[in-house]
């Protein structure tokens, strides 16, 4: 059997969602009622039976170290592999290189050390539900160099204007690279590598002075590489603005769009938390609703996210919103349009309203 | 490393014959509750709210279904490297050994677990109440009056007395006398199954129980008497607070209706004391759009299309349009076609009901239907040659 | 969570009545070996560096030394949510069940254990054997030969074939037939007691097995002549590499004394293919002024003050002044007196020895010496009253 | 029982190790065969049934995170209380707090969430085997505000004069601290208060602009406090120097001091390494020396540390000198008075000796 190490590269992710990111990075931002960012990638390399994972990070990671602990959500808490989470701590004075090749540099022992012959790279903004043993077997079938996993998009959003695309060839062969506006072959920032291969372009990318892996090593020499494209066909959302956040979230109230994302067979690990069975009052109306457990909801709940423990007072109305973690709203609020960070506590009476573009953000721990 | 101050052994033994054929698979500590919880669940969460890291279950049917429930412990934080928990089925030993043939036996057999411990107290606990408690309380109690061994007892109905072991005391809380279901009770104080005993006491007697051909081998009819007999210093701890022996589906099903009050006897949402247990790894509830969900106790992994009134529902329940839940319990991964009207019902594991199915009484006074997965298979075989 | 594709179960049921009063408290795979290790670190560290997360240790007679030894299983890195090593002793079922009556009815009996991971194949593993061996590559072949079982075999000299069980295999290495110590063996290809099986496959034999009142229930002699009998494919996998039974006191001394050769067959330092084992946290060993120290493995925790030379010393003792240790195996924390000789012997763990006595027959023909805490005690209480 | 929560401040702990601190903190230096600094007072804690240890750090972290893991080989593992390893990474900007109150102060969460009673703050450097549990017994009796750790040394030794010193009275009250050269009660960096007593202690120290813990709240409000001191009587050495080091590990090749160090019932905890038991070749020849395991000797060593897995070649002569992890040293070499760290290669034939005041420090990695 081949294996796979992955490495989940946050270098080039910055704290683009406002408010959710004042403390945190990206990668720990809650979503889906229960989950953050980096629950769904990690989850598919569980899920694909990847046992040694390491984590490039930067900055803002501590919620994500707390949240990771060693990996043990994902049975990743192992002495030989496991979870590796490598924040900066380098103290070469010889060291010469530069931006996310920082990272690949510093650690280049976990690639060697590694029981793996392919490696896996990615991000965290790309929400899927993937099996990456079929991208490898793709990859060998391929007799490619790199894979890369991209997802052919109905529509173009804000959000993919940041991503690369891929002209693709009758043989899936990537023949370009780019970021122009209106190509629906949106790259997923996932790619697979031999891990010999991943070396060499490493201490290439260091002798040349190059600072972004992916746009070195990968797009300026994909005329030398054989380029595969793996086709992602479930369900995907990009998460890198406010907006995207929202609308994507509000996407996972369609049964069929939840059921690509949560599957029994390939399910979306995340850190445990003991919260009971949630609560529905006698006077309690909801609907359209996303609930996880240890909520106790004495409202009216509609079309809307509640994470866990959130409590909604007697009276209160809650429309198109998303309510993080231990948020306690009092009687006879009312909520529309509206993202709340985890523990704020909005009193009795109050009225928020954002607009469905621009919802409104309540920062954590605020007292309204 | 240190020896351990207190270990804990929790009976899992018992099939619940009571439980019908909710316990024909399982072991009765394993037996769901709550939406979320197995019965085990709550002494095992007690134990690690307590401080206590050490606890051997001992368990001798059907040990499957436990052992793959508590695993490594981790759900409980349980998973030590020195200690944490240990499920004890019997085992074979160079002189014989064998069954576990009542209570103080299946300690007895374990003598040489607990003596790798070196404890200085054992806790005995019996897997089959719902309650939040601090062990540490009656721990500092037990070892502050200098027993022997101090029986946690709690204040029942006098008229319900004569259903329990009561336990008589003087004035300073020592019992004088165990009543084994007392047709004239002398007092109201009910054992609750929770003891700590110094162990070099326990062990003592224990052995020469073993030795005793004419005893059940059972803590109360057995082990208390005989200490009693002794004049050992036995003590009464008064638990105050919510307890509820779940022995029969009567009172299973009436604990589980105890959580729809507004403010339960038993809260599940206290920090403080959280009830541990094991993550089936769900996604978030979904309550469709149309759906009547009031006075309702959901777990993640469910979908609501239909109506949920005054009922508890584990994970991975589709309730689906058309369907009626009512005052009922519906566990894990029912899987339940549309129109289906439940009241009054208990709907065991993995159970599958038919399309515009009708199941249980609605009358108060009617009682508790239980649904397994071979009552389905017999009404549907009903319904098909009719 | 996916299924597993491959799970482990590894024979440790068996007292091992050969290995004497070695096995009277412990399974055989919990025997001491290596200066450092037991039996079962062996086969359990092969499952973790061959990739194989899901370990289940059938085990029967005194379970606890085993059970306290494996623990949650994290020496191994088994100490898994999902699979890991689960020690399985014989339960009681609702409808029967009892003690393993030979090695496939202890599979037998755990068929639902099994059944929980939906494994394609199941690989047998017996907990007797000193290697370093890759189930991948077994497990690779077993699959690229499409086999229903694969046996893994080893070239023994031909004049002992007639001890081992012998493959007779035809040019493509598919098993023909199968000779139990034969007293003329066509080939010196012998089992080791490692078996591939498709789970499907195994699990019908087994059940049919069952049922066979005849059947003495055993791989070995029922199942895999039953699988010949119905022209199943059978394949046997050629094994390279140091492979030793360590079945009598003589194979299990001179295991240990293959360890001190200058290149031993068996590396243990080789980082690529670790033995992992728990570890008894002590501080490093003390070689005093004036101590010898030759040809000797030593572990963690030992002090010597005395001679050792071609012996192997585990943690945790003290070779005091004046001893002189050679040839022989001294397992953990006994406790020597000064002046203490020992020729040509195994000491087993605790034993105490007192000052100035004189153990084992250095003639290089003679048998080696057992020395036990109750052999001790005899000594002692010899020396006393003569 | 009251429980105790351990703070480990390493925050004052300066690199001062020379070539042994240049790729990690002081915590983190190999020491006594097998262990690492941190080891002796993080088994301390977990033998005094602590279940709650918060570490501060700052620098070099790496090595110190890779070595503990998630506390696993302390049994600090655990989803409630454990091991909280917590390098800076505070994005507050409202956050006034300054020098070690900076950890403090964005800590205080461990503080309040931690199941304890009592707060038990400590540095590196000292190494000791103690029991907390006695500690916090006599702080209870003696009624105290705080309780401090010393050691009354037999000899004032160079490193002594970093620390701290204490006038105590005959009541073991503490009257006076300051840096008197010539006395011999030596503070440990080790104090226990109280939970809600410390908390105030800290929001006190940030109100009024301070950047020391120890010096501001402790030691300038002495004389309003009451400081109980608890003497400490096992083996003791403080290692802040490469002298101190060297002395130090020689001195554990004492047998008494040795026991005193190494208990059965109290023993000091480390990550485990799986080596095979060490093996003496035919010709060599090991006198008064310290073997952890996986060696393979076959020269000749006296008054040395062997770390684990080190190889000595035929005809090699090593004495008076410290060989850390996976050293190979070839034939026919010659070392004395030599530290080396990991991971070295000494070829065939070399010679180095150093001065016994001044060993030979040869950093790790090296080929020489």
């Amino acid at each position: 059997m081949d294996r796979i190490a992955g490495i989940i590269n946050l270098d080039h992710e910055h704290d683009v969602l406002e408010e959710l990111t004042y403390f945190r990075c990206g990668a720990a931002v809650p979503f889906a009622g229960r989950y953050r960012m980096i629950d769904f990638i990690l989850s598919n390399m569980t899920n694909s039976r990847i046992v040694s994972v390491a984590l490039f990070t930067r900055r803002k990671y501590r919620s994500l170290m707390d949240h990771l602990e060693q990996g043990k959500a994902w049975d990743l808490d192992r002495t030989r592999g496991g979870l590796f989470i490598l924040p900066p701590d380098w103290n070469d004075p010889t060291d010469i290189s530069r931006g996310d090749l920082q990272h690949f540099h510093n650690n280049l022992d976990f690639v060697h050390r590694a029981l793996a012959d392919y490696i896996l790279v990615t991000g965290s903004q790309n929400i899927c539900n993937i099996d990456f043993q079929e991208v490898l077997a793709e990859h060998k079938e391929a007799k490619a160099d790199v894979t890369v996993v991209y997802k052919k998009v109905d529509k173009l959003y804000p959000e993919h204007q940041l991503s690369h695309k891929l002209t693709i060839d009758d043989q899936q062969r990537v023949s370009a690279i780019h970021n122009e506006r209106s190509e629906k072959n949106v790259y997923m920032d996932i790619f697979l590598v031999k891990k010999e291969l991943i070396c060499d372009m490493i201490e290439d990318c260091i002798a040349h002075g190059n600072a972004h892996f992916f746009l070195d090593a990968i797009k300026a020499k994909h005329s030398s590489l054989h380029i595969h494209a793996y086709e992602y066909k479930g369900m995907h959302a990009l998460v890198n603005s406010i907006e995207s956040y929202y609308r994507n979230s509000a996407k996972l109230l369609d049964a069929d769009v939840h059921d690509q994302l949560f599957k029994q067979d390939a399910p979306i690990l995340t850190k445990v938390k003991n919260e009971a069975p949630s609560k529905y009052l006698p006077d309690s109306h909801v609907s359209n609703t996303l609930v996880a457990n240890g909520c106790i909801i004495d409202g009216h709940v509609e079309n809307s996210i509640l994470f866990r423990g959130v409590r909604i007072g007697e009276g209160a109305v809650i429309k198109d919103s998303i309510i993080m973690q231990r948020c306690d709203i009092a009687r006879n609020t009312h909520l529309e349009n509206v993202i709340l960070d985890k523990d704020c506590r909005i009193s009795e009476g109050q009225t928020l309203v954002g607009a469905t573009q621009k919802p409104y953000v309540v920062p954590k721990r605020k007292i309204i | 490393m240190k020896n351990k101050e207190c270990v804990a052994m929790l009976l899992a033994g018992g099939q619940g014959t009571r439980l019908k054929s909710l316990t024909r698979q399982i072991a009765k500590p394993a037996v769901y509750f709550g939406g979320k919880y197995r019965i085990i669940d709550f002494p095992l969460s007690n134990c690690t709210n307590s401080g206590i890291d050490t606890v051997g279950v001992l368990t001798q049917f059907e040990p499957l279904v436990l052992n793959d429930y508590i695993g490594i412990g981790s759900s409980w934080d349980l998973d030590r490297e020195y200690g944490g928990v240990s499920v004890l089925p019997p085992y074979v030993q160079y002189e014989g050994g064998g069954w576990y043939s009542g209570t103080a036996n299946a300690i007895y057999q374990n003598i040489k677990f607990l003596n790798q411990f070196e404890p200085e107290h054992v806790l005995i606990l019996s897997g089959d109440h719902i309650y939040k408690m601090d062990y540490g309380a009656i721990f500092d109690y037990h070892k502050g009056s200098g027993a022997d061994a101090t029986i946690s007892v709690i204040e029942v109905p006098w008229q319900e007395a004569d259903r329990f072991g009561i336990m008589n005391t003087d004035g300073n809380g020592r019992i004088t006398e165990f009543d084994e279901k007392p047709k004239e009770p002398k007092s109201n104080l009910a054992s609750m199954g929770v003891y700590v005993f110094k162990w070099d006491v326990l062990k003592k007697y224990l052995i020469e129980d073993a030795r005793n051909e004419n005893s059940s081998h059972d803590f109360g009819k057995d082990i208390i008497p005989a200490l009693l007999y002794d004049y050992k210093k036995l003590m009464a701890y008064t638990f105050e607070g919510y307890w509820k022996d779940v022995g029969t589906i009567e009172s299973l099903w009436e604990a589980n209706m105890d959580l729809l009050e507004k403010d339960p006897a038993l809260n599940l949402n206290d920090y403080s004391w959280q009830i541990l247990s094991k993550n089936p790894n769900q996604p978030p509830q979904y309550i469709a759009p149309g759906a009547t969900v009031q006075n309702a106790q959901i777990n993640e992994g469910c979908r609501i299309y239909g109506t949920v009134n005054r009922s508890v529902i584990f994970y991975g329940v589709h309730v689906k349009q058309g369907c009626y839940i009512k005052d009922s319990v519906i566990m894990p991964n029912v899987q339940m076609g549309k129109n289906v009207a439940i009241h009054r019902a208990i709907v065991t594991e993995g159970s599958v009901i038919e399309d515009g199915a009708v199941i249980g009484d609605p009358s108060p006074s009617a009682e508790i239907t239980l649904v397994t997965h071979e009552s389905c298979a017999l009404a549907a075989n009903y319904a098909a040659n009719s």
